[in-house]
């Protein structure tokens, strides 16, 4: 298993995507980099954003764009995590119709490779099992 | 201050053509805008706006008008480029470094997939680069903010599919029905392919000029071009994380709110719009966005006619990008085009009787925002 | 008459970076050059020169850094790139428009071969597109117009690779023998391999501000772009045919011309000069463009030492492109900065002593050629 | 035999490159476009340029361009035609030294193709032998 990029998530039984707090303004983002993308500051440290959140906006991809090879349709969309952080992701559930505003969501680590090589490990959130 | 004037505008009609490159379709352009403007309003400075044009883009179109020799500088702002081209053309003038400036666009996409360098190719790899899909989240949100409805949307494509059938210039010159929008193929829920504009070619061109006040002809009164603020996750700067708050204004917004500042008109001085329809959707975010009607109201506007044809203020007059297609340079600069002959009076069929006040809108890749304000 | 001040500059070393992005190489010389600026200059528009980053480079670079909300606008002039940045950035300062206006340059070039988007495919394919034969070319008829030897092309590199190895933002900091250089290999007769510098990656940044009477830094006097004008063959448009008249005016000279004009200055002002050398013999060839010396004359000048640190009017103080590499849309930007540094007298074991005068010389495919002329 | 591109020259015994003449200004530019690169005029006139003329600058390309698959060293220069145009041009001495300025040439008709697939034609200028 390789990840698609290095320090974008922990991996494990509870993985956690990997975003960073900034020392000065204290906001967070993800994929973590070295500078705060709302205040300049270089001063962030990297923390794992909570791996539960909510559902804030949902579609599904019916064809592959250029540079993936997984499967399709997938689903994609938005969850926030916390109370200050929405994170852009794929959803694990290609079915719009059976996601609904505010669902709880899970952070999984699933494969996006193109089932012939070893597999590309990438993130993905699914509906929370209640 | 001093004043900015349309001396001639030109264009290539915007669709597909495998025997012509991208060159070729500049020198059609820039051809026509000159003719128009005549041998008087020679340019001292050209500025060409293309994203896949590549090097030396307007440098190979004026070389071959034998038209080198003064400062020619591309811009890539996305589908803003022809905007910001407008805008430094227009900056020059108004600063009083050149009295003639001739802005184009010109875009004939690469052969085969196109793979926007704007992305990592690990996002690609991801499942995280289909544009559509943001598309659709922001489609999304706004028919929970806005209660706008699928047939809303559709009602959006078959307006613009009707105005557009009256443009020559335009790719797709056929009128749609709202039951074959509904039956197009669902490309990323809740966008139907007929939803959606298709990436093109073609060339547009404007020769500006300083416009004292005997100047009778077409002005630009402002030329905005502005990228995002950090925080909103479905801004076209496609970050992957965003912040909660939902307070802050977006692009549009803020570009719109200082071109009326500019020119000292508002939204209800409106004759016409030409707005960014890259879904359709899009079309009615700006609506909003751009003060045509309060925030969460757009679906009023298109329900009661009002940006149609012979509505308060008609949008995309021209059919907008979902009849003619989006080449991304020339895109903006095609909508100025569009606008200078509204308020021309030549635009026949599709003509908005009495245009005095237009405004075109784009926003693309990076953000950038443009908003142009002409008057007659 | 509004004047420039240069408020702070900042450079990323030129070189290859396989672990960085250009975005990367971006922050970092935004960064510092935002640091030498301070706090009070936070610039109120953008642009950025490259011309292999992408659509929405600067964005990229300064969404990292919380900076957008500004227009930002990505400009593309070849090796000018950075060139014309800086004159838009000025421009926009002189007309009042803005205060503060940060100007920077990025690139990386694409992995493997680099196939200029500039040539149709045909003309590859009948052999026409190698870059160093056009440079040799050039090389030949300065040759033979103006008496330069193949030891006067040799001393070019001696003499830039001996100012480079001073320099801690170059890529090549070692010293060349002349015996080397003429047994490096025949790229292109009279051009040996270590003649012509090599495209690499870097970036460089200038933040710009309004400098009113009191302002005692650095001064931005003159900032021209200019293309060609068509006839010359080997210009560096790179027609396929030409005209016989040789009396055309070579972009360099016009836009030096323009820049003296601009400046109140001459070239006997100057205490340095960055210029382009992409080979050996377009130093030569710019000194006599620039009017360093009479038309026929440049020998003259890398004979007795004129152009090497000591002389006269130090030429490429920095190493020049032939000991720096030339990431296209950084390289015009880095030669600004270490003008500005020098003219600041900060540049230890390579300063040329007392330089209160500067230009900076680039010419890229379009033909773009800059020319830039800063005080202190 | 294809031509690397339509419209650059006439095959047979005397070959000629096809540049045209602008009805405006009466300057000459090749290959020919349907706007003259001098004044911009739209009226200009298909020609064909003299098959002989004089050397004026050379040198051997010895690394094969990006999408050049004929040979290597080849020669490069540019030959005056006429009075009034210069044309870029490979050439078929690829030793500088071999070669002398002002020197008569002759345009010939050669193959850059790979060798493998059919011979792909395109113009040279060749020493004129006495
Ligand atoms: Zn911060
Ligand atoms: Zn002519």
């Amino acid at each position: 298993m390789t990840a698609v990029q290095e320090g974008l998530f922990t991996e494990g039984t509870d993985p956690h995507l990997i975003g960073a707090r900034c020392r000065s303004c204290g906001r967070q983002h993800f994929p973590a980099t070295d500078t705060c993308p709302y205040c300049g500051a270089d001063a962030v440290d990297p923390c794992e954003l909570p791996s539960v959140g909510r559902l804030w906006a949902w579609t599904a991809v019916t064809s592959p764009p250029p540079g993936y090879h997984g499967t399709v349709p997938y689903g994609f969309g938005v969850v926030e995590l916390g109370d200050c952080i929405r994170v852009v992701t794929r959803l694990t559930e290609s079915d719009p119709a059976s996601l609904h505003a505010g669902q709880a969501m899970r952070l999984v680590l699933d494969d996006v490779g193109d089932g012939a090589d070893e597999p590309l490990l990438s993130w993905a959130f699914a509906p929370e099992t209640p | 201050m001093i004043g900015v004037g349309v001396a001639g505008v030109g264009i290539h009609p915007f669709g597909r053509f495998p025997d012509h490159t991208v060159t070729d379709l500049g020198v059609d352009a820039v051809r026509a805008a000159l003719a128009e403007a005549g041998a008087a309003t020679s340019p001292q400075a050209a500025f060409c706006g293309t994203a896949y044009g590549g090097v030396a883009s307007g440098h190979r179109v004026l070389g071959r008008l034998g038209m080198t020799g003064m400062p020619i500088i591309d811009v890539e702002a996305g589908c803003a480029s022809g905007a910001a081209a407008l805008m430094l053309a227009a900056a020059s003038i108004r600063s009083g470094q050149y009295e003639r400036v001739l802005a184009f666009g010109i875009e004939k996409m690469p052969k085969g997939i196109i793979r926007s360098s704007f992305f990592e190719p690990w996002q690609e790899a991801a499942g995280l680069t289909a544009t559509p899909a943001y598309f659709a989240l922001r489609a999304q949100r706004l028919m929970s903010n806005s209660g706008v409805t699928e047939e809303d949307l559709t009602a959006v494509v078959v307006k613009n599919r009707r105005h557009g059938s009256a443009n020559p210039d335009a790719m797709f010159r056929s009128e749609v029905t709202a039951e074959a929008v509904l039956h197009s193929r669902m490309v990323c829920a809740p966008l139907r392919l007929w939803m959606l504009c298709s990436p093109n070619e073609g060339a547009a061109a404007v020769v500006l000029r300083r416009a004292d006040r005997d100047w009778t002809g077409v002005r630009l009164r402002s030329s905005v071009v502005l990228s995002h603020l950090p925080g909103p996750v479905l801004s076209e700067s496609t970050p992957l994380s965003g912040s909660c708050d939902d307070a802050i204004p977006s692009p549009t917004w803020r570009a719109a709110q200082a071109a009326y500042g500019e020119s000292d008109l508002g939204p209800g001085d409106l004759d016409l719009v030409e707005c960014q329809d890259t879904d359709a959707a899009r079309e009615l975010l700006a609506y909003e966005e751009l003060g045509l009607c309060e925030p969460g109201c757009s679906p009023g506007l298109i329900r009661d006619g009002s940006t149609a044809m012979g509505g308060r203020v008609p949008v995309n007059a021209s059919g907008g990008l979902l009849s003619k297609g989006e080449p991304l340079g020339a895109s903006a600069l095609g909508q100025v085009v569009e606008l200078v002959r509204q308020l021309r009076g030549e635009c026949g069929s599709r003509q908005v009787e009495g245009a005095r006040v237009g405004l075109a809108h784009t926003i693309g890749r990076g953000a950038n925002t443009s908003v142009v304000i002409l008057t007659r």
